[in-house]
Parts: structure tokens; C-alpha cells; sequence
């Protein structure tokens, strides 16, 4: 059955950070099943969440993202073991430094959608860009210019700090 | 023992309660067989199977009880066709033990000074009427067809178990009655409690049990939208009509539920004559009912 | 200026139902960098293959984007494509407009839309795609097994039939294990001896293994396909070579009252010794710390009375270096301990049972040495205090397993299993006996345990009671188990005779530190852990390492041989290749800008960064920088993502390609 | 009785009566695994204070005394749900059978007695008449238990509908009745049967 399709005022871009081996395949599932949800997303692969370096975040908001999912293997199943606990320690300390660059932490949504879990998928896309409709776009970060200091070296002391925290 | 071809003949063993307190499935049960041309012959001077008090303390007796009417039973000609459900699984249960177990059956040849005979097959009626008699032949039979009576048939603890004893249906999921009365174009309600204990023969020393037992039978039966219940055994006969009244009395409940024999239903549906069934001696008078159905 | 082939697959209907693909091929093609960009039905089919070929050569393509179905599905299948066609496979990727695309969007429009934007972060991230060239390394094919119980003996007797050299290292003076210690083995009842001496022939006469008793791992270096394994030999005092086994010697020691462990101080030894009389090899060892000689410089017997010479007071602890290309751990379990808690414990210790103070309450072990026929009492049951026949034996199951609060909270698995036979054995050996087991469950999921532990009670009639015991004392000769039986809800008291625990099977003490040499990880207890608890449950997640038996958890004797044999085929399948070749993703260091915080090391799962010097030329040592070892980084890219100075990158997934797709946005 | 402690040795595990009601049911008590199947579906279990799970485990023990002390046994139907339905086999109906034996012989130690009661006299009834002659049963049961006035509405009403009979029909096999009752007391008395 189809819903009868609603055109929106503002159709946000959304960005997802997933690791290859847990949410790309259940991303991959929800398609083989026929699942259906909103368009907006738009999927970057990673062999783990361990890879997803915070600066990817403040890029895609930068160039454009209003909501960004990161979403990676349950606690324990990491393929590489531990990859997992690392990114979730790096994003604890990284929240803090959105918040305090002015991000509504609202855009920016972890979770844990394994290979099997082809509706937590759709649940977790289609819930994301419906909130993040509902919030707008994000404009104030985009004027930020901050393509030096992402690109060169981190000496924020926020960041330094961010990165202290890792362990 | 095997009877000449579509002409049957049992010997037939028909317990105390039918002689007494059950009449009525005597009864009928000798209008059925009359209507359909089987033969049934009394076994003579048969005595007491022991019932459950007997094997509830004291085995040994109640083996020799029933393997001694197995020897009367050797004097009329054909398989030994019994009504009563208790009966039956006393008897049914003799020959399983007794073949089964040598110390036993030396014991029992001694008690009854004589020789164990296990070869006659013990049958119920359920069983002749749907594996001897045939249900196709019954169907031909029937004249008076008890199209819309709900029954709910009521099997009780001791027609099927324990599996290995009297081997007339699956024991957890016997159907045996309901193809039976459905050959007579009775409808069958499906229902909870059709295998539950009634309280059975507590009904003279500890009649509190029957009455909580045999209401959750009544409850259930009404539950599932029957019109009455048909039972194979004077001992559930006896607590579900004869205590009905009793029952709704003590649960507050009004059942007003007729219980009829398998044999009442089967002779009407056959057309033996409504005087011959037996229906008085129902104490849930069951005519009111009939009426209504057009089956009287 | 790149020169990017764009291939738009329709999936007959699948995609092309929803997305338009033609419109997508044309957007495309104008993509800056896009040299060629079509749309055909079915890409993975031969045609469609041939088709991207073709269009390599005809348009000297240096990437290619296919978008069609996941790259979980086709990835392989494009990349080899391309390798034939003359492209580094590494140059190919898939941009997935089927699973994430066709298939769960339905508006025509949107979808369409949707593809073109992947295939734009694809065709950008292609841009920034380098050749990679998979990497090779070399495989020693000798491996090493470390632990003789039946773990390590299986593990190597497979290794060695199949051809391939495997050195063997024990800890004891004697390979066998626990295994060696045990009557008989359930669910057969099979003489435990019987069936496991030959295997200990075996391993000392298998030309292709060499075996070090008495010995310890020093330190392991390398990694897979290449590890410098460095073993002591500790100082036996008797030469291998030299000795034949006469026994002279320990018949001649005087020194005769030393409890001997492997019967649970249930008997004495000598000085000299072999731990028990199947011991393999048969040589013996001195035991420094009791021999006269050591303590006081006298005595000298044994010495005098070996004929070959091969006492040897002066010898040495020995290293020797052994190069392997692979390792098996199979060091096995340990029992908890009855006694008194040791100081620094996590283990609360059993004081309602009087930690051990009171003579006849044993532990199962202790139990299968009484029971043994080559045991110190020859098979007799008798019970510690008085040598008395026990007519009343308690069993108690459950001693430290399941206790979360006294500090374990895992099922030790086997002694539900070990406690049943125990109480046939000693059915079988005292006819008027009664055993009783005081148990919570019966755990007895293998085949044919069920039936064995239902045997014990419904043919041995032991005395099974639902319920743990609350306290053991001592009463005259007796002891007294203050029980319940939770299926009657009454108490239980019993006077025994003797009492059994079941105590729980434990991770060797010492398990971390190997697990630190080896730089395997452990769990709590210090069991080693596998890789994978379903898929990958006989390899360590560091390469090249494999686990065998009870070290890994507790295990009766069928898994642990089962596990063995599977690690043995793990080092096989290793070693059928001539070399080692992996996918190429993986981290590599720029030296230049690393600044050597190592935050890399502290979070690479595989322990795959390693520390290098940079010298000059004279050998002057400049600095220390990070250094992945590729041929055991697991392309995780963890490591990346933490460094600080951006000083190490993994390859496949290098910023620069990340950063591409993003800013394609 | 019930809470105390139990002690458990050869001595005091009476296997010698337990292998009694073993033989007697043909049912071993060992396989039982107190699964509780035949209380889970046992119609009496409420009126019962030892379930019948707990009448196999206290037979295990070889604690008759806990068993026949209690009127659990007295309050089984017979209706052979448990030994149906036991995964084991456990002939649960037939222990029973064999555990009122050996209550009744040993002059029922057993606290209920209505239930002995109606039997006695259903069994006496079979010595005297070859058959079960209800209304007598049902009068003399009323006697004896002191309990007058109990089903006294019932019976008139049963007579008018011809259920309960007046008078007995006589039987030609009493005497073959009676002589099996005296050769099974005979037998016993020799030792030849249980
Ligand atoms: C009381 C009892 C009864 C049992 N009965 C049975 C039974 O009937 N049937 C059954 O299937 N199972 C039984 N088991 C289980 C059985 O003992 C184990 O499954 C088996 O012994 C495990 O073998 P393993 O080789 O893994 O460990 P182990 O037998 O413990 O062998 C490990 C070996 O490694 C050596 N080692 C340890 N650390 C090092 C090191 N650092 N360096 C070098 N070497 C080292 C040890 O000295 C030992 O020789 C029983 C266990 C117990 C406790
Ligand atoms: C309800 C349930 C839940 C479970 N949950 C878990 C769990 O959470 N965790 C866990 O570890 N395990 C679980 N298991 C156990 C797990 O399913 C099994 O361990 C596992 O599937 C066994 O794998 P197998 O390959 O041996 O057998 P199977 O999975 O049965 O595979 C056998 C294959 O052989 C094929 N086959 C059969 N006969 C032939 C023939 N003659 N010729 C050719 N092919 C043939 C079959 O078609 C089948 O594909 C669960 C099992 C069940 C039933
Ligand atoms: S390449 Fe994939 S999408 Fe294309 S036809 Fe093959 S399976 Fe279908
Ligand atoms: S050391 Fe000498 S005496 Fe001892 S066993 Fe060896 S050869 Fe014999
Ligand atoms: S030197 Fe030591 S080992 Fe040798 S006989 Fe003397 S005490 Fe025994
Ligand atoms: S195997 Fe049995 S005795 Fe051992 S811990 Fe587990 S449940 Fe307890
Ligand atoms: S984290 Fe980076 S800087 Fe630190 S040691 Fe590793 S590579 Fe060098
Ligand atoms: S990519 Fe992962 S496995 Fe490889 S070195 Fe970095 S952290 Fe270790
Ligand atoms: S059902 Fe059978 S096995 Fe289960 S408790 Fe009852 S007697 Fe025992
Ligand atoms: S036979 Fe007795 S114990 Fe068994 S279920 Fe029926 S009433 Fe209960």
C-alpha cells in the first residue's frame, strides 16, 4: 500500500557514517526486502566506526549536511573487535565540542543497526530526517569558515582536549 | 471370536451402574444395537469389575475380579462389548497387565482357581460402532439426522488413557466420539475440557471435589456454545447430570445442561422409539432441548 | 585531469523501474573527470563485463564507477573486470543504486535524483583512489604448540602428520595434562591412561615434532607466517641425551617424603622424580628445592648410582630461539582452590566448607586419583584422614562456579558431567556405598551425557538432591552437610564420610602474562579469547595464533580434542599457501609527521603498531616512530582516525577519499 | 512432620518399601526427573498437600512415613493424566494404586477416612453381592461417616427415576466371589502375594 506522497516545504540531506560490516549490510537488507523510506540519505561507507574521524562530521555539516547518522556494529559484535568502543569514546568527547560550537545535538544521531536489522535501518533513517525536517536547516554552521582548521593541524585546545580524552 | 460377515454378534458386559444408576445407557444402549441388527448377548451372572476401589488397594483383587468375568465372558459367543468407561479400562487394563506380567497372572490364576483367558477382545462401544460396525453403515442408518444439536462430547479420563491401554483413539487428542455423533449429523462444538477429570468416584466420600471439578467441565462445555454433553460413562453421568443442580447451586451458575449417553443420541438418530431411550431417567431433563430441535 | 568511466546497470528491472538510469548515465558523463558514461541491462553479465572492457581500452579509462547492485554483492566481480582489462582492481568501485537506492524509494523523481548524487560521490572518490598492490608475506611453516595436556598433543600430532615441524613445549617435567591424571573418562568410561598414554608415545617418537618438557615460553616476537619464539629450558639436572630411564636413581634418593602433586599429595616422591610412572619423557628431574644436594651440598646419590653419567648437578636453564609461522596455546585450566583465600584473591573462598581444613572433604581431582588404578592408593577408595572405605560419599556441585558474589559467576561445564561418574565409579567400587550429589542443575548437553547422568542415578542409584549446601563440619569421624532439598522443601543433613567438590575449572594462574608474550587477549576470568564466539572460535583476533582445549574456557575432553584438530587445520590452511596474501587495506605511517604519542598502539585491536627506530647512518638512534605492521593490521583504521598529527592513513580509506565523497555532497 | 529436618543414610532411606511399591506398580521411581509434569496437570493437586512430583521424590528418599502420613494419596482419581503424560514413564496412577495398598494393609496410617471408608464398603459390597449395590453403599456410607443428612435430597429423587434400586438382583457367582476373596487372604497369609 502506498501512502499518498506529501511534498515538504524543506527536504533535508542527511549523511550516514556507517561501518561496512554491520549497518552498510543492514542498509543493504532493507533493500533486498523491499523496505521503503525517505530519499534523503545519503550513505558513506567505512570499514568501521572506528575510522569515522570527528572532522568528517563538521565537514559534512559544512558542506552541507543538516542531520548526520553515525551508526556502526551492537557493542561486542565489532568485526575488528574493539573498533566500535573506540568511536563511542571518541563521539562522548566529541558531542561536547559540537554543543560547544553550537550544533543542536539533535542533528547529529548515533546508534547500532546490525546486518540483520534491515527495519532498524529504515526506522532510524526515516525518524532522523523527519526530526530534522521538522527542525529546518541548519544554516548557522555553513558560514562558519573553518576549512584551515580542519584541514591542517588540530590545535584547538577543544580539540587537543577531545583528543586527550581518547584513549 | 470374529463374527461371520456384516452380521455381528458381542458378547456384552454391561457393569453394575447399568444395572442401577445408569439404566437409562443400558437401555439404550440394547435399543441401538436392536435398531442396527448387531447382536449382543449378556455375559450371565457377570460380577462386579472392582471398579476403582478395588484397584485403588488392592490390585491383586481387582485383577482377579475382572479376570474371572473374563471367564464367564468365555461362555457367550463374540468379542466382549462393554459401555461402561470404567469398566472397560478395569477390564482393558487386566489384559494388558496380565499378559504383560507372569508373577501377576500366576497370582490371579490362584485367586480365581482357574486359568486366565485373554484371548476375547475387549471393545467399547465406541469402538464397534467406528471401526466393526463402520461409520459409513452408521450414516445409512440414521433416520432422524440431530442436524444443529451442539454436542459437546466428553471423554473423561479413562476412555483413552494411559495410551497404552485401551488403544481406542490418540489419547491426547481422541476423535473417536465426535466422528461417531457426527455420523448421526450432530454438529460438535470444539472445547477445553473434554479430556479433564469429573471428580469420578468421590462423589459419595468427598462430593466437594466433584462439585469444583465437574463445574469446570459444565463451565467450559457452556463456554464453547454446546446445547448438551455426551458422555460414555455412567461415572461422569453421575456428576455432571445427577450433581448438575447441586453444582449451579454451589458455583451460582445455571447450566441447565442435559447429559446424555452416546447410546441416547445414537438410538434417536436412528429412530428407535423415544420411550426406549431412557430419557426420563435423565435428571437434566433433556426434552425440552429435543424439542426445540425438532428431534422429538 | 582524470579519465572515469561511469557504467549504469538497469538490473533488468530492478533499477531501472524507479530510477531512470539513462538520465543518471547522462548526468554522468558530465561530471568533471568523467571521460565515458553509459547505461546496459545486465553489468555483471558477461556482455556487460565485456562492455567495460572494452569501453577501458577504447576510452584509456584510469577508474571506473559501476552503479549498480552493493558492493557486497558485485564488488569482486568489477574489480576483476578491471584487473583484466589492465586497471588496478583498487581503481574500480560501485556505487550501490540498487539496495540503497531503486529498491526503497518509489518516487521516480526522488530516486533518480538520489542515484546521481551517489554516483557523484563515487565518481569523486574514484578520483582520489590509488593503485594498490595486495601484500605477500612469507610463511614459516614450522608452528609452535604450547601445553601438552590433549589439546597440545592433538593439536601436534595433526600438524606433524600432515608434514610440517612442530615444536612442543611443556611446563612440566612430563606431557599429558590433566588428562593424564583422570581414572576413567565419561561418557564412556574408557580408561583415561589407556587411551591417552599412546598419544604421549606418539608425540615423542613423531619424527616431526620436537618436544621441549620442563620448559617455558621467554618471549615471542613477529607476527604471522613469521614469529622468533624464544623457549627455556629449565635445568632438569639430568642430561636428556645420556639418561635411559633405568630409575636407579629415584629408587636410590633418599629423600622419599615429598608429597607428589600429580596424585594431589595424595603420595610421596622422591627427590629425583618422574611425576608418574607412563610420564613421557622417562627421564627424571630434580626437584632443587627438596634435593639434599642443592640445600645442603651433601648427598650426591643419585649421581653416584646412575650408570650412564647422565646426573648433572651444574646444568643450566637454556634459551633457545625457534622460528615458527604459527602458535597454538593449549596451556588448560587449573582447579579452584579449596583452601584458605589467598591474599589479593577475587575469589572469596569457601569458609562455610572450612577452606580445606577438615581432611575428608576433597575435590574432584583429588577424587580421580583415588580412584585411579595407577593412582597412590591403586584404584582403592579410601578416604584421606583414616584410609577408612567411605560407605556415605556427598558430592557437592557447583564449588565456585555459578557464585557470582564469591567471584565467578560462569558454569564450569564439565563437572555435572565428572561428578555423575564419579558417583559410578565409586557404585562400582563400594557396593554397599551410597552417594549423594547436592546439585542445582544438570548440565549435560553433549551426546549421550544425559543418558550417562540419569544412569548414575536410575542404575547406580545415586542420590541426586536439588539444593546447595549451606555448611560442612566436622563430627567425631564424620562430616556433617547441612543441606536442603529444595523439591521436598525440607532440610537435609547427612553424616559422610567423605565429600566431593566439584570446584570450578579456572584459567591457569599466570594465563595473562603468556597472553601478554604472545599479545593475545584474555577475558576476566583469563581465559583466552577467540576471535569470533561462533565463527571464529579457535583463532585469537591477533593473526596467526590459534587456541586449543581448556585454556580457552572450560571443556571436557571431546571439545577439547575437537578444538585441537581445529587449530591444527587452522595452522594447515596457513600453511598451504607459499605466501600470505591479503587485501591491501591497510594503515601505513608517514613517518615524517609522526610524533610518536603512540595513541595508535593503545587502540589498535591487533596490536598491529609496532615502535621502530629511525638511525642515522652511523647507527645513532634519531627517533622513535610509529610503524604498522601490514601483515597483521586488520584495516580497521581506528588508528586513523585517533592520531593526532594525522600521521597515519589506511589505505582504501585515506581522508583525502572521504573527504571527497563528502564535499560531493 | 512436614518441615522436619530430613536425615538422610542407609539406614533411615527405607529402600526396602520403596522397592515394595515399585514392584507392586511396575514403575520405577528413579527415572522420575522432577520435571512436575504430572502436577502440573494433576486434577487433584490443590486438594492435595504433597503434589504428586513431591510423592515420587519422597519416595526417592525412601521416606514412606512422609508419604502415607499425609492424605495426598487418598485424593487421587485415578484419572491416569499423570501417568500419561510423564515423559519418564512414570506409572504415577499405579504408585498410587500400590501406596494405598500399603497404607490400607498397614490399617491405614494415612489420615483420611472417608475416602477408605467408601471403599471398604464398595469392596464389602462386591464380597456380599457379587455386585455394586448402590443404594446400599450410599445408605451405609451415610451411617458409618455420620453424615445423615448428606445427599438426602438426591436420593428420593433418584429412586422416583428408577436410578437407585430398592433391592438387589441376586447373582449366581457370589459364592465364586467370596471364595476369591478368602483364596487372595489366604495367599497373603502364606506370603505368595503382596
Ligand atoms: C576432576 C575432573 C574430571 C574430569 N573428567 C573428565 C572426563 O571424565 N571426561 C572428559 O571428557 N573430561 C574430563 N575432565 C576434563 C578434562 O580434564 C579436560 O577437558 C582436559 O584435560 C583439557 O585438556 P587441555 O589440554 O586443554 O588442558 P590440560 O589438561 O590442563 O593441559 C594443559 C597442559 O599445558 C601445560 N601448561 C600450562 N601452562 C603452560 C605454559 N605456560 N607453558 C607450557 N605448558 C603449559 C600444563 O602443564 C598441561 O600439561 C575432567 C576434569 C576434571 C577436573
Ligand atoms: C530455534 C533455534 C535457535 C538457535 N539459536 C542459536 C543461537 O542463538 N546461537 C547458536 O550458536 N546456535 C543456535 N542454534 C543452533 C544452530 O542453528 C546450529 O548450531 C547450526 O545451524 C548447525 O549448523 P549445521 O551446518 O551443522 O546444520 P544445518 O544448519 O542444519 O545445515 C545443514 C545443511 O545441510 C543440508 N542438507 C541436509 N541433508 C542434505 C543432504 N542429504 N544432501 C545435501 N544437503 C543436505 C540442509 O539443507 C542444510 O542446508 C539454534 C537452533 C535452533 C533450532
Ligand atoms: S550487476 Fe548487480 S544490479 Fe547489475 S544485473 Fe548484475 S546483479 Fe543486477
Ligand atoms: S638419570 Fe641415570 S639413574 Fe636416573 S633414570 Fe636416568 S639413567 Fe637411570
Ligand atoms: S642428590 Fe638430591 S636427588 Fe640426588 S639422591 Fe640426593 S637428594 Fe636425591
Ligand atoms: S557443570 Fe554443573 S556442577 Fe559444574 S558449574 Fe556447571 S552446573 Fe555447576
Ligand atoms: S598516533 Fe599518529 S603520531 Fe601517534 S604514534 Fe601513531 S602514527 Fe605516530
Ligand atoms: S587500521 Fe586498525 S588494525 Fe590496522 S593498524 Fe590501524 S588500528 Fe591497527
Ligand atoms: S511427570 Fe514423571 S518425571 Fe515428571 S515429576 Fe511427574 S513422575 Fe516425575
Ligand atoms: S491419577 Fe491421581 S495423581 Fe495422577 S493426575 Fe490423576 S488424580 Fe492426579
Amino acid at each position: 500500500m502506498h501512502a499518498e506522497k506529501v511534498k515538504h516545504d524543506f527536504e533535508p540531506k542527511i549523511v550516514a557514517f556507517v561501518c561496512t560490516w554491520c549497518t552498510y549490510a543492514g542498509a543493504d537488507l532493507a533493500g533486498t526486502s523491499r523496505m521503503q523510506y525517505p530519499s534523503n540519505v545519503r550513505v558513506v561507507k567505512f570499514p568501521c566506526t572506528g575510522r569515522i574521524d570527528p572532522v568528517f562530521i563538521l565537514r559534512a555539516f559544512q558542506k552541507g549536511a543538516d542531520g548526520i547518522l553515525v551508526s556502526g556494529c551492537h557493542p561486542g559484535d565489532c568485526h575488528y573487535m574493539a573498533g566500535n568502543f573506540h568511536a563511542r569514546r571518541r563521539f562522548a568527547a566529541f558531542r561536547k565540542l559540537l554543543e560547544f560550537v553550537g550544533v543542536d545535538l539533535a542533528r547529529l544521531q548515533f546508534s547500532w543497526v546490525s546486518a540483520a536489522e534491515g527495519g532498524k535501518w529504515v526506522e532510524v533513517v526515516t525518524e532522523l530526517t523527519e526530526r530534522i525536517r521538522a527542525m529546518g536547516p541548519l544554516e548557522e554552521f555553513k558560514e562558519l569558515e573553518l576549512e584551515e582548521c580542519w584541514s591542517g593541524k588540530i590545535d584547538t585546545p577543544e580539540l587537543q582536549e577531545a583528543y586527550k580524552a581518547i584513549p | 471370536m470374529t463374527p461371520a460377515k456384516n452380521i455381528l454378534s458381542y458378547s456384552y458386559y454391561p457393569g453394575c451402574s447399568l444395572h442401577a444408576s445408569a439404566q437409562e445407557y443400558d437401555v439404550s444402549t440394547k435399543g441401538l444395537f436392536r435398531q442396527l441388527k448387531i447382536g449382543l448377548q449378556e455375559v450371565p451372572d457377570w460380577i462386579c469389575c472392582g471398579a476403582t476401589p478395588a484397584h485403588n488397594v488392592d490390585e491383586l483383587l481387582s485383577l482377579s475380579l475382572c479376570a474371572k468375568n473374563f471367564s464367564l465372558a468365555d461362555r457367550v459367543e463374540g468379542d466382549l462389548a462393554v459401555s461402561c468407561a470404567a469398566c472397560f479400562s478395569r477390564l482393558k487394563t487386566t489384559q494388558h497387565k496380565l499378559a504383560a506380567n507372569d508373577i501377576k497372572r500366576k497370582q490371579v490364576e490362584a485367586a480365581i482357581d482357574g486359568p486366565v483367558s485373554l484371548a476375547k477382545p475387549v471393545k467399547h462401544l465406541l469402538e464397534i460402532l467406528a471401526k466393526d460396525y463402520g461409520l459409513d453403515r452408521l450414516k445409512e442408518k440414521v433416520e432422524k439426522p440431530l442436524a444443529g444439536l451442539k454436542v459437546a462430547c466428553y471423554y473423561g479420563c479413562l476412555l483413552t488413557r494411559p495410551p497404552e491401554v485401551p488403544e481406542l483413539d490418540d489419547s491426547e487428542a481422541p476423535t473417536i466420539m465426535e466422528r461417531v455423533i457426527g455420523a448421526a449429523g450432530a454438529e460438535t462444538v470444539a472445547w477445553s475440557h473434554r479430556l479433564e477429570c469429573c471428580g469420578a468416584n468421590f462423589t459419595l466420600s468427598r462430593p466437594g471435589v466433584v462439585l469444583k471439578l465437574s463445574n469446570e467441565i459444565l463451565a467450559s462445555a457452556k463456554g464453547a456454545g454446546a446445547d448438551c454433553i455426551m458422555v460414555a460413562c455412567p461415572l461422569c453421568h453421575g456428576n455432571l447430570d445427577i450433581r448438575q443442580k447441586e453444582i449451579e447451586e454451589a458455583s451460582g451458575t445455571r447450566y441447565n445442561m442435559p447429559v446424555f449417553y452416546l447410546t441416547q443420541l445414537l438410538a434417536l438418530a436412528c429412530g428407535v422409539q423415544t420411550s426406549r431411550l431412557g430419557l426420563e431417567s435423565n435428571i437434566v431433563s433433556p426434552m425440552g432441548l429435543l424439542r426445540e430441535k425438532n428431534l422429538l | 585531469m582524470s579519465r572515469i568511466g561511469v557504467f549504469v546497470c538497469h538490473c533488468g528491472e530492478n533499477i531501472s523501474r524507479t530510477v531512470d538510469v539513462e538520465k543518471v548515465a547522462a548526468a554522468a558523463a558530465r561530471l568533471s573527470g568523467v571521460a565515458y558514461a553509459t547505461d546496459y541491462k545486465y553489468m555483471c553479465s558477461d556482455p556487460g563485463q565485456g562492455l567495460l572492457k572494452k569501453a577501458v581500452a577504447e576510452h584509456r579509462l584510469d577508474g571506473i564507477v559501476v552503479a549498480a547492485c552493493s558492493p557486497r554483492m558485485h564488488e569482486k566481480t568489477f574489480r576483476n573486470a578491471a584487473k583484466s582489462a589492465g586497471l588496478n582492481p583498487f581503481l574500480c568501485e560501485m556505487a550501490n543504486i540498487r539496495e540503497h537506492c531503486s529498491w526503497v524509494h518509489e518516487d521516480r523523481e526522488e530516486a533518480t535524483e538520489k542515484a546521481i548524487s551517489i554516483v557523484t560521490m563515487l565518481v569523486e572518490r574514484v578520483k582520489k583512489n590509488r593503485k594498490l598492490v595486495p601484500i605477500t608475506v612469507p610463511i614459516t611453516k614450522r608452528s609452535l604448540v604450547i601445553g601438552g595436556g590433549i589439546a597440545g598433543i592433538q593439536a601436534a600430532l595433526d600438524i606433524a602428520d600432515a608434514g610440517h615441524e612442530v615444536v612442543l613445549v611443556e611446563r612440566e617435567p612430563s606431557i599429558g595434562g590433566h588428562m593424564a591424571q583422570l581414572s576413567e573418562t565419561f561418557p564412556t568410561l574408557d580408561c583415561s591412561q589407556c587411551i591417552m598414554t599412546p598419544k604421549m608415545v606418539d608425540v615423542a617418537n613423531h619424527p616431526n615434532i620436537r618436544l621441549y618438557t620442563y620448559s617455558e615460553i621467554e618471549n615471542v616476537e613477529g607476527y604471522i607466517g613469521n614469529f622468533q619464539v624464544t623457549v627455556r629450558k629449565k635445568a632438569r639436572s639430568v642430561d636428556m641425551d645420556k639418561c635411559t630411564g633405568c630409575g636407579v636413581c629415584t629408587a636410590k634418593c633418599p629423600q622419599k617424603k615429598i608429597p607428589n602433586s600429580f596424585d594431589r599429595d595424595l603420595g610421596m616422591r622422591p627427590a629425583i622424580y618422574v611425576p608418574f610412572p607412563q610420564a613421557v619423557p622417562n627421564t627424571p628431574v630434580i626437584d632443587r628445592a627438596n634435593c639434599t644436594y642443592f640445600k645442603t651440598g651433601k648427598c650426591g646419590v643419585c649421581q653416584k648410582v646412575c650408570g650412564p653419567g647422565a646426573v648433572d648437578y651444574e646444568q643450566q636453564d637454556e634459551l633457545v630461539v625457534e622460528p615458527v609461522g604459527a602458535i597454538v596455546v593449549a596451556t588448560g585450566f587449573e582447579l579452584y582452590d579449596i583452601g584458605p583465600k589467598p591474599a589479593g584473591s577475587p575469589y572469596e573462598g569457601y569458609g562455610e566448607f572450612g577452606y580445606g581444613t577438615i581432611p575428608d572433604v576433597i575435590d574432584g581431582l583429588t577424587f580421580e586419583r583415588l580412584a585411579s588404578a595407577s593412582g597412590p592408593t591403586g584404584g582403592k577408595i579410601v578416604r584421606p584422614s583414616d584410609g577408612k572405605e567411605p560407605k556415605q560419599v556427598v558430592f557437592i556441585q557447583c564449588v565456585g562456579s555459578r557464585a557470582r558474589e564469591k567471584g565467578i559467576s560462569y558454569c564450569s561445564k564439565i563437572c555435572c558431567m565428572y561428578t555423575a561418574k564419579h558417583t559410578m565409579l565409586y557404585h562400582h567400587k563400594v557396593h554397599d556405598g551410597q552417594a549423594y550429589v547436592f546439585f542445582m542443575d544438570a548440565r549435560t548437553p553433549g551426546k549421550n551425557y544425559d543418558e550417562f547422568w540419569r544412569r548414575s542415578i536410575e542404575e547406580e542409584e545415586a542420590v541426586y538432591i536439588r539444593g546447595m549446601v549451606s555448611r560442612l563440619y566436622q563430627k567425631g569421624d564424620k562430616v556433617v552437610v547441612m543441606g536442603s532439598d529444595v523439591l521436598v522443601g525440607v532440610q537435609v543433613e547427612i553424616e559422610a564420610d567423605l565429600v566431593v567438590l566439584a570446584t570450578a575449572v579456572q584459567a591457569r594462574t599466570g594465563a595473562d602474562s603468556l597472553a601478554q608474550k604472545l599479545g593475545i587477549s584474555y577475558d576476566k576470568y583469563n581465559f583466552y579469547s577467540e576471535a569470533h564466539a561462533k565463527l571464529k572460535p579457535v583463532e585469537c583476533a591477533t593473526a596467526g595464533i590459534y587456541l586449543a582445549g581448556a585454556c580457552q574456557g572450560p571443556k571436557d575432553i571431546p571439545d577439547t580434542v575437537s578444538q585441537a584438530s581445529a587449530a591444527a587445520a587452522k595452522v594447515m590452511t596457513l600453511f598451504a599457501k607459499a605466501e600470505l596474501e591479503r587485501e591491501p587495506i591497510v594503515a601505513k605511517v608517514n613517518e615524517r609527521n609522526c610524533v610518536a604519542c603512540f595513541y595508535c598502539k593503545k587502540v589498535c585491536p591487533y596490536g598491529a603498531v609496532e615502535e621502530k627506530e629511525i638511525r642515522d647512518r652511523n647507527g645513532n638512534l634519531i627517533r622513535v616512530v610509529a610503524y604498522v605492521n601490514p601483515g597483521v593490521c586488520g584495516g580497521c583504521g581506528t588508528c586513523q582516525a585517533t592520531c593526532p598529527s594525522k600521521s597515519v592513513e589506511l589505505d582504501g580509506y585515506t581522508d583525502e577519499q572521504v573527504i571527497a565523497m563528502i564535499d560531493a555532497l | 512432620m512436614k518441615h522436619a529436618k530430613m536425615q538422610l543414610s542407609t539406614e533411615t532411606m527405607n529402600v526396602g518399601f520403596v522397592r515394595k511399591v515399585e514392584a507392586l506398580s511396575g514403575s520405577s521411581v528413579r527415572r522420575c526427573f522432577q520435571c512436575g509434569k504430572c502436577s502440573a496437570g494433576c486434577p487433584m493437586r490443590s486438594f492435595m498437600e504433597h503434589p504428586p512430583n513431591r510423592i515420587v521424590r519422597l519416595l526417592q528418599l525412601g521416606q514412606y512415613e512422609r508419604v502415607l502420613a499425609g492424605r495426598s494419596i487418598w485424593y487421587c482419581a485415578s484419572c491416569e493424566t499423570c501417568s500419561t503424560r510423564c515423559p519418564n514413564k512414570v506409572d504415577l496412577a499405579a504408585i498410587m494404586d500400590a501406596l494405598r495398598k500399603c497404607s490400607w494393609d498397614a490399617q491405614g496410617p494415612s489420615k483420611e477416612s472417608l475416602v477408605q471408608l467408601a471403599n471398604r464398603l464398595f469392596i464389602d459390597n462386591i464380597k456380599t453381592y457379587g455386585r455394586q449395590y448402590e443404594m446400599r453403599l450410599a445408605a451405609v456410607f451415610n451411617v458409618k461417616s455420620g453424615q445423615f443428612l448428606k445427599d438426602l435430597m438426591l436420593g428420593p429423587k433418584l429412586i422416583t427415576k428408577g436410578k437407585l434400586k430398592m433391592f438387589h438382583s441376586k447373582n449366581k457367582n457370589v459364592g465364586e466371589v467370596e471364595r476369591i476373596f478368602a483364596r487372595i487372604e489366604e495367599m497373603r497369609k502364606k506370603g505368595e502375594a503382596e
